[in-house]
């Protein structure tokens, strides 16, 4: 079976076939022979030509040796269309990738601000985080409170 | 000796007081938030009572809660752990007129140090070498600049009531001056409840280097030896270890005089700490004093083989210290790593969540001091460290390969860490050679941050497991984090 | 120094051997019968070979196979363990004959020593003092029991070729005899594939204390202290610590020249251990040698900061050791617990299955050395040893209160273990004041075994438990095993 | 509600409420309040008035701080079945309560054995264990062979 990977956003190709009691990997001219074995919950062992590694599933990552894969999820579309409306649509989003608690905003709407100026300041586990502005424009629109915590991914300022 | 303690605190240093408190055959009492009840501290306590609340400031902080449950459950003592009120002289108060013993230093020792200006002061008239700075009471921006100007850039803004990072600025010019004071300021007040702050000049290639010491009731001070606390982004520490490689037995024995002088400058009794900053002339200057436990001190406790908080119990209880100076001799080299809940790829940004999978490291050497469990929530509302590893070896070169070695023991899954970025600050030839300063993070971010992807086998593994994929519904297509291949690579098990 | 080494072994041992090997930038190469496909040490190895089979005769103990997966990986040295192969001088010169470093002591130092009747001779000859015993080769059953009514029961039938409690029996009279010898000889086949034994007088109050050895290929020799091993069952050892409450500084010293003595007599080196039996009047007598590593090895690691196993590689690897006898200092208490699977209510029958939790203690001075992992199925093809809990403190006092502490933090679920046993061992009055033999546990098994049930917020935990599962479907009524109440009362952090 | 426990085969009863967020059970006189929270997977932890408890709840058992507690499984019938069948149907029954090889079977049917006489010896995890005869008798079956596995609870030698 091919099978493509994308890798460091890079994408290359496998053929992957069924052998003995494991599989054979053919990839850039070389041969591979692997055996997996599912040790318990989330945990696996992959021997690959006699190379160890524990591998570890979780909901939406995989774990080899313990260092960590991005694993896309069931539903592209679903994930497309998550970022279209948050991470896509907008190039002046002030988005936060974390989960945290508004400290103090900075700007309101109408304000005119420079890129790279603060706007938010978020704190989470004890410290504070700036926020600046990812273009410089006039704010659009305010969609937080101050001591309000928020969510990852959430959109806080929009300007245009 | 007391028969039940309080312990007023949370996460791993709650259950490291636990441990002691255990094998000292007393009980251990802990205290929870809303957020806390499932949490590690809770279940490893003898007896345990909430708080109520969400943040700190609701919970953790509120004193007459705290000493409420201890007077209802019968505690003796209260210890404090680090951070939230153990370096809060009010509270230590309200312990002493509620007859429970504060495991901690007297209030006036506190005062005195908690307080950096103070600090400066008393330092100064001890003759011990300060840096220079100017503190003054409602210190103002302009007042401030003024004097970085004056000293020249760069310059450290410091919380007066300060600690451990919180409330620490570093500004390298004049732009960045008035953000960086207000952060200061804002960030004094959320940690400390006070947003007084003073200004430092900054000493170039400056080590971290503080001395362990503990005193008794009856005017006993000894020294423990040092711990190098170099390695810190945005003025926290991230690896520690003791010996520092910097030092030297004679430099030890004056620093660590120099620490005692400043202890009994105080009446200090408990275990505590004196920071030194160090230029690369070996000159130290004093930096402030931390009177309490210190987070990393389990590299004194492993290369001294004393249990610094059975000592802090014991000298709260009245005993008489029996150490003598000459009982400490340093023996071997430990190295402590604290491992974060964040993401080092995104500029170090704090990763809360739950711990889907959690492996923990064993074996010789290792000791692993968490404040967590598999299927634990790491909680934004606290501190991002969910763990302290330490290994000990016969010498420096070997303690790193022995960290290397349980850090790829290490998994945590479901939340980012810093594992990964340990194994690149310890392989780093200015780490390994122990020629590294308080800005060697900064200086070095780019190749500790280093991305690639080399090893074949592990485009193998990456089709493979897009091929098991296909009959497990919930993965689909495996991308791999950009960072960690590199290190995956070269730390893990494939070179 | 070495590239790569294969370890001929499974469980604790050769995660052991994995983690120093990692230390050493060595790469380690794992083993595996049908059995132990999904076993730790593999998972944790940078390379895993299959052996087939599933006994130890059909896997692990196949010296073709192993030397078959050794020269086709390129493993340069391969790492024995204990057990198995370890003390084999056939598979010593196996691998000499292949141009594979054996790591353990000269082929030559193996069988004399590893022959228990041999090794008696050369000790006698050496000046050792020996226990009267009879041995010779094709001793029957008549002429064994002629020589124990001569110098009058208990006696001790042992296997020649043995070690490690295995063809090992006691006998107390006449009656007992012809059972006992055909099953220490039925054992020491099943076991060494030799059902050779001997005889000898059983000394009354026995202690079993080991000096730990350590030899160069230049001749060097030194002993690293003792390990005091007396609490056993059936000859294994259960619980082992360091130094001996038995001993001074002037018996340490004189079995230590001693042990160093009958290891240079064999022109021994690698690590090694020199077992004597110790009357009450502090007579020391040769027991036997143990030509590799042992099982108790980490109390010794604890109090000298030597890791044993990086000395064994690199004195494999032809390196003059650098430590002398003067840098050997003992310091502190180190107690390892073995934690079994096995149910010490049912006459310690092995527990086999699968753990279905798993908890395992750290903090301050505790080290698990442990072959397993949550959702791992413990075999009835290997032993039953899952683990080795090793504790240090400054002294014995305190290490066996951290012991219990550890001890309470360790949560083994689906199968028994003899971790309750543990505590009860370690709060025994013969125990905290050091006044034990080798008959210890038989000797006080009844109240090793004490069953009690006291505390009412157990029963009040019970009524809830009861509660709770009639919304859940798996768990219908509890009833709680007799035996552990009482230690739930006594150590369980109720008091 | 009343429940009733069965401890070290003492039967005790005790009396539960539901109250706040936790339950008052009342026993022998005396009130407790117990609150419970799930921890994750197996585990949970219960405070009653005050004293804290790790639980561990697994198939058939649970551990409270690690101690170990038998419970019966949902179908109490299915288990006298299997009872009745292998453990007290006959008293005269040789059975392992453990898993192992037989090393040696030492007796054939036909045989006079007395009491406490070995019968079988087993091998488990490296150690030989003897089976005794559990009454004076003839042997009228031996159901296993040496070098075989068996099973847990499995009759090796019936004795009348």
């Amino acid at each position: 079976m091919e099978v493509s990977v994308k890798l460091n956003k890079k994408e290359f190709d496998a053929n992957i076939e069924k052998k003995d009691k494991g599989f054979k990997v053919s990839f850039e001219g070389k041969e591979f022979f692997a055996d997996f074995e599912k040790l318990s919950g989330k945990d696996g062992n992959l021997i690959v030509n006699g190379k160890s590694y524990h591998v570890i599933f979780t909901d939406n990552s995989v774990y080899v040796n313990g260092v960590h894969f991005d694993v896309e999820t069931i539903d592209p579309l679903k994930k497309e269309l998550l970022k279209s409306t948050a991470l896509e649509k907008d190039e002046g989003a002030v988005i936060t990738s974390m989960p945290g608690n508004v400290k103090r905003v900075l700007v309101k709407e109408g304000d005119e601000v420079e890129v790279s100026q603060p706007v938010v300041v978020l704190e989470a586990m004890k410290m504070e985080n700036e926020l600046e502005a990812p273009k410089s424009g006039v704010v659009k629109k305010v969609n937080v409170k101050e001591n309000f915590p928020v969510e990852a991914n959430t959109v806080l300022i929009e300007i245009e | 000796m007391f028969k039940k303690v309080l312990i007023a605190n949370r996460g791993e240093i709650a259950v490291r007081v636990i441990r002691t408190l255990r094998e000292m055959g007393i009980k251990s009492v802990a205290v929870f938030s809303d957020i806390d009840r499932k949490s590690l501290h809770v279940n490893l306590a003898d007896e345990a009572y909430p708080l109520g609340g969400k943040t700190s400031a609701e919970s953790y902080l509120v004193m007459e809660k705290i000493i409420d449950v201890a007077k209802k459950c019968g505690a003796e003592a209260i210890h404090p752990g680090y951070g939230f009120l153990s370096e809060n002289v009010k509270f230590a108060k309200m312990c002493e007129d509620n007859d429970i013993v504060f495991i901690g230093p007297p209030p006036e020792a506190i005062s005195s140090m908690g307080d950096k200006v103070t600090a400066r002061r008393i330092m100064e008239k001890a003759g011990v070498p300060i840096i220079p700075g100017l503190e003054k009471e409602g210190l103002s921006e302009e007042e401030a600049l003024d004097f970085a100007k004056k000293v020249g850039f760069p310059v450290m803004i410091k919380a007066s009531a300060g600690g451990g990072g919180k409330g620490m600025r570093k500004v390298n010019n004049e732009k960045d001056f008035a953000k960086f004071f207000r952060q200061a300021k804002s960030e004094a007040l959320s940690s400390f409840g006070d947003d007084r702050v003073y200004i430092e000049k900054f000493l170039e290639e400056p080590r971290h280097i503080e001395i362990q010491i503990l005193g008794d009731k009856h005017g006993n001070v000894i020294y423990l030896g040092e711990r190098e606390c170099s390695v810190q982004r945005r003025h926290q520490k991230v690896i520690e270890e003791s010996p520092s490689p910097f030092i030297d037995e004679e430099m030890r024995r004056k620093m660590g005089e120099t620490a005692v002088k400043a202890a009994k400058a105080v009446g200090y009794f408990n275990a505590g700490t004196v920071e030194f900053l160090v230029d690369k002339y070996k000159n130290f200057y004093f930096l402030e004093m931390n009177t309490r436990l210190q987070v990393e001190h389990p590299v004194t406790e492993w290369v001294t083989g004393i249990d610094l908080v059975e000592y802090m119990i014991k000298v709260a209880a009245g005993e008489k210290l029996d150490l003598k100076q000459e009982d400490i001799v340093l023996k071997g080299h430990a190295i402590e790593c604290r491992i974060y809940a964040e993401d080092p790829d995104k500029n170090f940004m704090p990763s809360p969540g739950k711990i889907e999978r959690l492996i923990t490291p064993s074996g010789p050497g290792v000791r692993d001091d968490s404040g967590v469990f598999e299927g634990a929530e790491v909680s934004l509302y606290y501190d991002p460290m969910i763990s302290k590893l330490t290994v000990f070896h016969r010498n420096r070169e070997m303690a790193i390969k022995r960290m290397l070695r349980a850090l790829d023991e290490y998994i945590v899954a479901g939340i980012k860490t810093n594992i990964d970025f340990h194994k690149r600050v310890l392989t780093h030839p200015a780490f390994v050679e122990g020629r590294y300063d308080t800005t060697f993070i900064d200086n070095n971010i780019d190749s500790l941050l280093e991305k690639d992807v080399k090893n074949e086998d592990v485009a193998v593994i990456a089709a493979l497991i897009e091929y098991y994929s296909k009959g497990n519904k919930k993965v689909k297509r495996a991308t791999c984090t950009s960072s960690r291949w590199k290190d995956y690579a070269k730390n893990c098990w494939t070179i």
